[in-house]
C-alpha cells in the first residue's frame, strides 16, 4: 500500500507557475494565513461578545488540532486517527498539575505538551514502522488502549476524572476573566502552529518529510532518514494537542476519560485537515472554521438539528469523492497563481 | 498577476466573512418569545423571565431528560396560565424557556449554555439532566453569575468546587444507597455479602463511594465491587463475578443500562435476595421487563404514592408551597397521558423553587434570589428543601429524602410500584427475598 | 577501488535472487550490468544500497563495509541512484524534489543552500525551466533527467543508474549519453543497467554479465560480448543476441 | 471460582461466534480492495433495527428474518459501493476511509433522527439452557449456531462457486485477475454487498440478546478491527477464529483483574499483533 498525497490534482496549466521565496516569512501566504488567525481572534475580541468568543475558542481550538495533525497528515502522509490520544493524555497531565499539585496554567501547558511529545516519541518509535492503513488501523488501537487505560488509572481520577476548585480561576481575575485568559492562549496557540506550519514546511526537515510523504521508499534511496525525520514530525504534531487539551480542561474546570479521548473527534479533525486541503497550511484553518461553524449550525437549527449529522456526512462524501484535494488545494491547482497567495 | 493575487484575497475575505457569520446568525437568532420578552420589559409592570436550559433530545439519557423538560414545561404553562407571577412591588412576571440538545454529550453543552446566558438572555438556569452535563455547566452559571438549580443531577463533587450560585434540587447522589442498606439491615439481619456493579459515570461512582463505605461501616462485606461503561449493553461478564450466595446485589447507574443489567440477572439466574438498582426502577417503563422488574428496588427522589403535604410541613414546622402533589400527578397525566416519574417531577420542581425563590426576593436580581435560595427551608409536592449555605459545600442538598420502591406483583398479577422505605412513608412491606 | 561486492546472496521466499554475486569496481570507471530480463540486476542495486539487504556477502564502499546498512545512510556516504521505474515526488515541484536530493545527500545541505545546488544541476540537465512545475506534470523523458537530477544534486561518489536510457527516442538518448559521459568526467563513477546493448559497449569501462542471479562474465566490453556464455544466456531473447554482437 | 471462570470462558465464547461474524464483513472488504469500512458499525446497527421491525413490527421470526437482513444487506453493500466507494477504490485510502465514514455519519444522523437514541430491545426468549454452573440463554446458543453457519456458508461460497472464486482471485491480486477477465469492478460490489450483508446479518444476531441504539454498531465495528488483525486481515475464514480467540480472552481476562482492564489489554494486543505480525497470528494475506 502507497501512502500518497491525497490532494492529487493534475496542475491546470504546466506554464508560468510563480516562484515562492524561500524563506516563508517573506511570502504573502504567510501573511495571508496570519491575518486569517488574526481576524479569526479579532472578531471575538472586537464584539465583546462570550458567545462568539466561546464560538470562536471551539473553533480556534479546532483549527490548531487540524493544523497540528496536517504535519503528520498533510505533510507526511501518516493518517493518524489517534491525534486525539495526545489531546487527552497531554491534558490529562498538564490538568492533574494545575488540579492536584496547584500549578499555574502556564508551566502545565507546557508540561502538557511535553508529556504529549514523549509519549509520542515512545509509540512512534514502535508504530511508525506500519505504513498505510496498518497504521491508521494501530492509532486507533492506541486511542483506545489509552482511554480504557486512563479510566482505570487512579491519579488521573479513574473513570470520573478531575476537577478543580473554582477557586482556582481567582488568580487569574476571576472566572470571567479566566476564560478570556484561556481564549487568548488559543489564539497564540494557533499563531504558533501556524508559524511552526510554515518553518517546518520551508525547512530541510519539512522537506524531508514531503518527500516521504510522496514516495517513502524513494526517499530512503535519497538519503533521507525517514524513521528519524517522521518520527520527529509525530512528536511535534503531538506537542500542541498536548497543551491545547490542558488549555481545554482547565476552562472547563474537569476532565473524563470519555471526553478526553473521543474517536469521533479525532476522525472530525481529519475531516478538518481533509476540508480544508491537506498539506496546506491555510487548509486546516479554513476546513476547521467551516466545519466547526457548519456543523454548530446545523446542531442549533431549527430545521437540521436532528439531522445534523447526516448533512455533514453528505457534505463529507461530496468533498471526498468531488474534491478531494479540499478548499485550498483545489483553488491551487485550478489557479496556479493562488500559490503565492494561499499556502 | 497582480488580479489574481486581489482575486485571491477577495475570496478569502469572503469565506472569512461566511466563517464569521457563520457564528453570527445561529448566536443572534434566539427563540422569538425571549426576545419580545426582553423588548416588553419595563412597560407596563409585567416583565419576561427566561429560563435557560438544554435537553438531551438524543444521546443516552434521552428518556430522563424527557421528562424532566416535560415536567418543567408544565409548571411554566401553569404559571403563565394562571396570568404570571406577581412580585411584592406590582410587577408581573411571565416565564418563557429556550433550550436546546445537548445530545447528552458534554463537548458542547458548555458553548450553548454560554449561548443561553449571552444570546438568548437568560436569566435563571435549570442545569441539563445528568451529574456529569450539570457538572460541566456549573462552571459557565458561575462563571456569567446565573443562578442554576440543578434538576437530575446530585453528584456531591459539583458542590466542593467552590460554586455559590449552583443549588442542588435532588437529595445528593452519596445518599441515594445508604437507605436501601438501611431497608436491608432491617429485612435482613443476617445479610452479609454485597455486590456492588455500578456504571462509571460521576454520579453512579458517587453513589457507590459512598455506599460502600457505609456498607463496609456497617460489617458488610463487599464481594464484588466492579464498574462498567456507559452505554455498555452486555452485564454478563460482570454479572459472572457475582459470587454464589451473594445477599444483596446493589448499583447500576441509568435507565438504559439498569434495566438490560436487571434483565440479564434475570437471565443469568442470579438468586440475589436484595437488589437495589440506580434511576432505572422508578421509571414506569421499567415494568415492561416482566419477570426482570419483580423484586427490583430502585431509590427514588420522588414518588406519586409519596405523602408530602401541607399538613406534614406544619408538623415539620416549614411552610408549604405550590401545588398539592396530588394535583401535580393529575395535571401531569392530564398532558402527557402517563405516570410522572420522579424525573418529571424534578423538572417541575426546579421551576417551582426557582419561582418561590424569585417570589420571596421581589426581584429577578441574581444576588437577591440567591439570597433567598440560601435561607429557603420549605416543602413541596416534590418534598422538603433546604440547601447547604456553608462555603465548602455550598448549594448541597440537605432537606430532600429519598424514597425507595419496589416492583411488587399486585392482586391482579400485573407489576405495581410500591413505596417500601422509609418506614413511615411506605405504601406496602418490602417483597423478601426478592427471588 | 570504490565499491566491492562480495559473495551476495539475496533470496525472497523461494526464489533465489542472486547467488554468490563478486566483483569490484575501480574509481572513475564506468561500470555496464547486464544480463537478461529478471537476471537480478535491479536487485542486485537494491541489495548495494541497502534496500534489500542481502542474507550472505558483503559490500565495501570506500573502504566501508556497508552491508545492511539502511539506503539512506548509503546515501550519506555519496551513493546515488536512479529508479529503472521512475519515481518522481509528484506533489513537489521540479526544483524541491532535486532539492532533495541535495540536502539529503553527501553534502547534506540546507534548504537555501540545497536551492542553490539544484539549480545548477537542473540547469545542466535541461530542466530549468520546469523548474516550479510539479513533477507529477513533465514527460517521461523528463522525468528521467529529473532521476539523473535529483542523484547528481547528492553529489554522490558513485552514481547507480538503473536503465536511464529505456522508453527515450534516439535524439533523447543522444543527450543522456552525453551527460552521463560529463559527469564521468567530473570523476563520478557510474555503475550503470542498460538493455541498449551498443550503449552500454560503448560507454563502460568494464562489463559484469548477471544471468539468474549469477556473475557469468565480466571484463572488457569487447571480452564479454564474445563469452560464449553471455551470447548462450541471450539467446532466449534474438534480438539482443543479435544486439550484443553487433554491439561488440 | 472455577465454576465462574467456565461460565465466564462460556459466555466469551458464545459472544466470540458472533463478533466472527461482524468481523468477517470487515476483514472481506479488506482483502478485496483494500477498504477500511468504517460504515461498518452502522451498518451493524441497521442489522440490529432490521431484527428489531421485523420481529416487533410484522412478528416474523428473528431468524427468518434474517435471510430478509441478509437480501437487504447485500442490496445495500451495492448501493453504498456504487455511491461512495466505487469512485475512490484506486484513490489513496484516506479517501476511503472518508467516503465511508461519511456514510457512517449519514445512517447515524438519519438513524438518530429517525429512531433517537434511546435502547431497542427485541423482546424475544428462547429459554436458557442450563448445565451444572452454566446457564446459557438459548438466544446466544442459536447465534453462535446460526455464525457457524453462516461461516460454513461463506467458505462454501468463496471457495466452490464461480463468484466466490472470482473474489479470492481479485483478493490476491487485482491487476492479475483483470488481466484474466475477470470484471473487478463487479467483483468488488459484490465483496462490499456481502460485506455488509454480514455485517447486518451480525447485528440481527446481536439484537435476540442484547439491546441496542444506532450508535451501538461502534463497539463491534472496533472489536471487528481487533479481530481482523488477530484472525489476518483479509482472511474471513479466520476471522471466526479470531472473534472466538477474543470472545475467549473476554471470558479469561475478568477473572484475573476487573473487567474494566479487558479493553486495555485488547487493544494493547492489538497494536502489538500489528507489530509484530501485521498479517494477523492466524497467517493470512497482508
Amino acid at each position: 500500500m502507497k501512502v500518497g498525497n491525497v490532494g492529487a490534482v493534475r496542475p491546470a496549466a504546466s506554464a508560468a507557475v510563480p516562484s515562492i521565496p524561500a524563506r516563508f516569512w517573506q511570502r504573502v501566504s504567510f501573511w495571508v494565513t496570519l491575518a486569517v488567525v488574526a481576524l479569526l481572534g479579532a472578531v471575538a475580541i472586537v464584539s465583546q461578545r462570550d458567545t462568539l468568543r466561546e464560538a470562536m475558542f471551539t473553533l480556534l481550538m479546532f483549527a490548531s488540532l487540524a493544523s497540528s495533525l496536517n504535519i503528520l497528515l498533510g505533510y507526511t502522509g501518516y493518517v493518524s486517527f489517534g491525534h486525539i490520544v495526545f489531546f487527552g493524555l497531554g491534558g490529562y497531565s498538564g490538568f492533574y498539575f494545575i488540579s492536584k499539585q496547584g500549578w499555574s496554567i502556564y508551566p502545565s501547558l507546557i508540561v502538557g505538551g511535553l508529556v504529549a511529545s514523549v509519549i509520542a516519541l515512545l509509540i512512534g518509535l514502535s508504530i511508525l514502522r506500519l505504513r498505510g492503513a496498518y497504521f491508521a488501523l494501530a492509532t486507533i488501537g492506541i486511542l483506545e488502549a489509552a482511554r480504557a487505560f486512563v479510566a482505570n488509572f487512579g491519579p488521573f481520577g479513574g473513570s470520573t476524572g478531575l476537577s478543580i476548585n473554582f477557586s482556582v480561576y481567582r488568580q487569574y481575575g476571576g472566572p470571567a476573566q479566566a476564560l478570556w485568559t484561556s481564549f487568548y492562549i488559543m489564539w497564540v496557540i494557533t499563531f504558533i502552529v501556524v508559524i511552526v506550519s510554515f518553518y517546518i514546511k520551508s525547512s530541510r526537515f519539512g522537506l524531508g518529510l514531503l518527500s516521504i510523504r510522496e514516495d517513502e521508499d524513494a526517499a530512503l534511496v535519497m538519503g533521507v532518514n525517514a524513521p528519524r525525520w517522521k518520527t520527529l514530525a509525530y512528536v511535534v504534531s503531538a506537542f500542541f494537542p498536548g497543551v491545547i487539551g490542558t488549555l481545554y480542561f482547565f476552562k472547563n474546570g474537569n476532565v473524563e476519560p470519555a471526553d478526553a479521548f473521543r474517536l469521533q473527534m479525532s476522525i472530525e479533525t481529519i475531516v478538518m485537515v481533509m476540508l480544508g486541503g491537506q498539506g496546506t497550511v491555510l487548509g486546516p484553518i479554513l476546513g476547521a472554521a467551516t466545519y466547526d461553524r457548519l456543523r454548530s449550525y446545523l446542531l442549533t437549527s431549527d430545521l437540521f438539528k436532528n439531522l445534523h449529522l447526516a448533512v455533514a456526512g453528505l457534505a463529507l462524501l461530496l468533498i471526498v469523492l468531488f474534491v478531494p484535494a479540499g478548499v485550498v488545494g483545489w483553488l491551487r491547482g485550478r489557479f496556479a497563481q493562488l500559490r503565492r497567495v494561499l499556502e | 498577476m497582480r488580479k489574481i493575487a486581489v482575486l485571491g484575497l477577495v475570496l478569502l475575505v469572503v469565506s472569512l466573512t461566511i466563517v464569521a457569520c457563520g457564528g453570527a446568525p445561529a448566536a443572534t437568532q434566539p427563540g422569538a418569545a425571549p426576545a419580545a420578552g426582553q423588548a416588553a420589559a419595563k412597560t407596563g409592570g409585567e416583565k419576561t423571565v427566561t429560563i435557560g436550559f438544554t435537553t438531551s433530545q438524543t444521546g443516552s439519557a434521552n428518556l430522563e431528560s424527557g421528562r424532566q423538560t416535560n415536567g418543567f414545561k408544565l409548571w411554566l404553562d401553569e404559571i403563565n396560565a394562571k396570568g404570571g407571577l406577581k412580585l411584592a412591588d406590582g410587577t408581573t412576571l411571565k416565564f418563557a424557556s429556550k433550550s436546546y440538545d445537548d445530545e447528552s454529550k458534554k463537548d458542547r453543552v458548555q458553548e450553548l449554555y454560554t449561548k443561553l446566558v449571552n444570546d438568548d438572555k437568560a436569566d435563571f438556569l435549570i442545569s441539563p439532566y445528568s451529574s456529569g452535563l450539570a457538572d460541566a455547566v456549573a462552571v459557565i452559571a458561575e462563571q456569567y453569575g446565573r443562578v442554576m438549580i440543578t434538576a437530575g443531577a446530585s453528584s456531591d463533587s459539583t458542590h466542593d468546587k467552590g460554586y455559590s450560585l449552583v443549588y442542588m434540587s435532588y437529595t445528593p447522589a452519596s445518599r441515594y444507597l445508604t437507605g436501601a442498606l438501611d431497608l436491608l439491615a432491617k429485612l435482613d439481619p443476617n445479610a452479609k455479602k454485597v455486590a456492588i456493579i455500578n456504571e462509571k459515570d460521576k454520579f453512579s461512582t458517587d453513589v457507590v463511594t459512598a455506599a460502600k463505605a457505609y456498607a463496609e461501616g456497617k460489617g458488610y462485606q463487599i464481594v464484588t465491587f466492579e464498574g462498567y461503561d456507559t452505554g455498555a449493553t452486555d452485564f454478563a461478564p460482570y454479572i459472572n463475578k457475582i459470587p454464589a450466595g451473594v445477599d444483596a446485589v446493589i448499583g447500576g447507574g441509568h435507565f438504559a443500562d439498569g434495566s438490560t443489567f436487571a434483565r440479564q440477572l434475570l437471565e443469568k439466574g442470579i438468586k440475589a435476595k436484595f437488589i437495589a438498582l440506580l434511576v432505572a426502577p422508578p421509571e414506569p417503563k421499567f415494568a415492561e421487563l416482566g419477570d426482570a422488574a419483580l423484586g427490583v428496588i430502585g431509590p427514588s427522589q420522588w414518588e406519586p404514592l409519596a405523602k408530602y403535604s401541607a399538613e406534614g410541613a406544619k408538623a415539620a414546622g416549614v411552610e408549604y408551597y405550590g401545588p398539592k402533589l396530588e394535583d401535580f400527578v393529575t395535571e401531569y397525566k392530564g398532558k402527557y397521558t402517563e405516570e410522572p416519574s420522579y424525573h418529571a417531577a424534578g423538572g417541575y420542581a426546579a421551576g417551582l423553587l426557582l419561582q418561590k425563590a424569585i417570589e420571596t426576593a421581589g426581584s429577578t436580581d441574581t444576588q437577591k434570589v440567591k439570597a433567598a435560595l440560601d435561607k429557603m427551608d420549605l416543602m413541596t409536592f416534590f418534598g422538603r428543601t433546604k440547601f447547604d449555605t456553608s462555603e465548602k459545600t455550598h448549594g448541597l442538598q440537605l432537606g430532600h429524602d429519598m424514597v425507595y420502591i419496589q416492583w411488587q406483583k399486585g392482586a391482579d398479577g400485573k407489576l405495581t410500584k410500591q413505596v417500601v422505605w422509609p418506614e413511615a412513608g411506605k405504601s406496602a412491606s418490602a417483597l423478601y427475598p426478592a427471588r | 577501488m570504490i565499491l566491492q561486492v562480495q559473495g551476495v546472496c539475496k533470496r525472497f521466499g523461494g526464489l533465489q535472487a542472486l547467488t554468490d554475486v563478486t566483483f569490484d569496481m575501480e574509481e572513475g570507471q564506468i561500470l555496464g550490468l547486464i544480463g537478461p530480463n529478471g537476471a537480478g540486476k535491479t536487485t542486485l542495486f537494491n541489495a548495494v544500497n541497502g534496500v534489500y539487504p542481502p542474507e550472505v556477502g558483503k559490500v565495501v564502499f570506500r573502504g566501508q563495509d556497508i552491508t545492511r546498512w539502511a539506503p539512506y545512510k548509503v546515501a550519506h556516504l555519496g551513493m546515488a541512484r536512479t529508479f529503472q521505474v521512475v519515481r518522481p515526488l509528484n506533489e513537489l515541484t521540479v526544483r524541491d524534489n532535486v532539492i532533495v536530493g541535495a540536502c539529503y545527500g553527501r553534502e547534506g545541505h540546507s534548504r537555501t543552500a540545497g536551492a542553490k545546488v539544484a539549480d545548477a544541476v537542473l540547469e545542466r540537465v535541461g530542466l530549468a525551466e520546469r523548474a516550479n512545475q510539479l513533477a507529477a506534470s513533465l514527460n517521461v523523458a523528463q522525468k528521467k533527467r529529473l532521476e539523473m537530477a535529483r542523484a547528481l544534486a547528492a553529489k554522490p561518489y558513485l552514481l547507480l543508474l538503473d536503465e536511464v536510457l529505456a522508453g527515450l527516442n534516439p535524439t533523447e538518448v543522444a543527450r543522456m549519453l552525453d551527460t552521463i559521459r560529463q559527469i564521468r568526467a567530473e570523476g563520478v563513477t557510474i555503475f550503470m543497467i542498460e538493455h541498449l546493448m551498443h550503449a552500454v559497449m560503448n560507454l563502460s569501462d568494464w562489463v559484469v554479465v548477471l544471468d539468474y542471479g549469477k556473475v557469468i562474465a565480466q571484463g572488457l566490453p569487447q571480452q564479454v560480448s564474445t563469452d560464449p556464455h553471455v551470447v548462450e544466456a541471450y539467446l532466449g531473447d534474438p534480438r539482443l543476441a543479435a544486439e550484443l554482437l553487433a554491439g561488440g | 471460582m472455577p465454576a465462574q471462570v467456565l461460565t465466564s470462558v462460556v459466555d466469551g465464547l458464545m459472544l466470540g461466534f458472533v463478533y466472527g461474524v461482524a468481523a468477517m464483513g470487515m476483514t472481506l472488504i479488506w482483502g478485496v480492495m483494500r477498504v477500511i469500512n468504517l460504515s461498518h458499525g452502522p451498518l451493524i446497527a441497521l442489522g440490529m433495527f432490521g431484527t428489531y421491525f421485523l420481529f416487533t413490527g410484522l412478528g416474523l421470526n428473528p431468524y427468518l428474518g434474517l435471510l430478509l437482513i441478509a437480501v437487504v444487506g447485500l442490496v445495500a453493500g451495492f448501493v453504498i459501493y456504487g455511491v461512495a466507494v466505487h469512485r475512490v477504490i484506486n484513490a489513496p485510502y484516506l479517501s476511503s476511509l472518508l467516503a465511508t465514514f461519511a456514510v457512517s455519519m449519514m445512517i447515524i444522523g438519519v438513524g438518530t433522527a429517525a429512531l433517537s437514541t434511546s435502547p431497542f430491545n427485541v423482546d424475544f426468549s428462547l429459554g436458557s439452557v442450563a448445565a451444572g454452573p452454566l446457564t446459557i440463554p438459548g438466544t446466544r446458543l442459536m447465534a453462535a449456531f446460526a455464525a457457524v453457519l453462516v461461516a460454513g456458508l461463506l467458505y462454501l461460497f468463496l471457495y466452490r462457486t464461480k463468484p466466490g472464486k472470482a473474489i479470492r482471485a481479485v483478493s490476491n491480486n487485482r491487476g492479475a485477475a483483470e488481466l484474466m477477465g475477470i470484471p473487478s469492478s463487479r467483483v468488488l460490489a459484490l465483496s462490499f454487498g456481502i460485506g455488509t450483508m454480514l455485517a447486518g446479518l451480525a447485528g440481527g444476531l446481536i439484537a435476540t440478546f442484547f439491546p441496542f441504539t444506532i450508535l451501538s454498531g461502534e463497539t463491534y465495528q472496533l472489536k471487528s478491527f481487533v479481530i481482523g488483525v488477530l484472525g489476518g486481515l483479509g482472511n474471513p475464514i479466520g476471522a471466526l477464529v479470531g472473534g472466538l480467540v477474543l470472545g475467549l480472552l473476554e471470558g479469561i481476562i475478568p477473572a484475573f483483574m476487573p473487567v474494566s482492564w479487558v479493553p486495555v489489554i485488547e487493544f494493547a494486543l492489538f497494536v502489538l499483533v500489528l507489530l509484530i505480525r501485521p498479517t494477523g497470528l492466524l497467517g493470512g494475506r497482508a
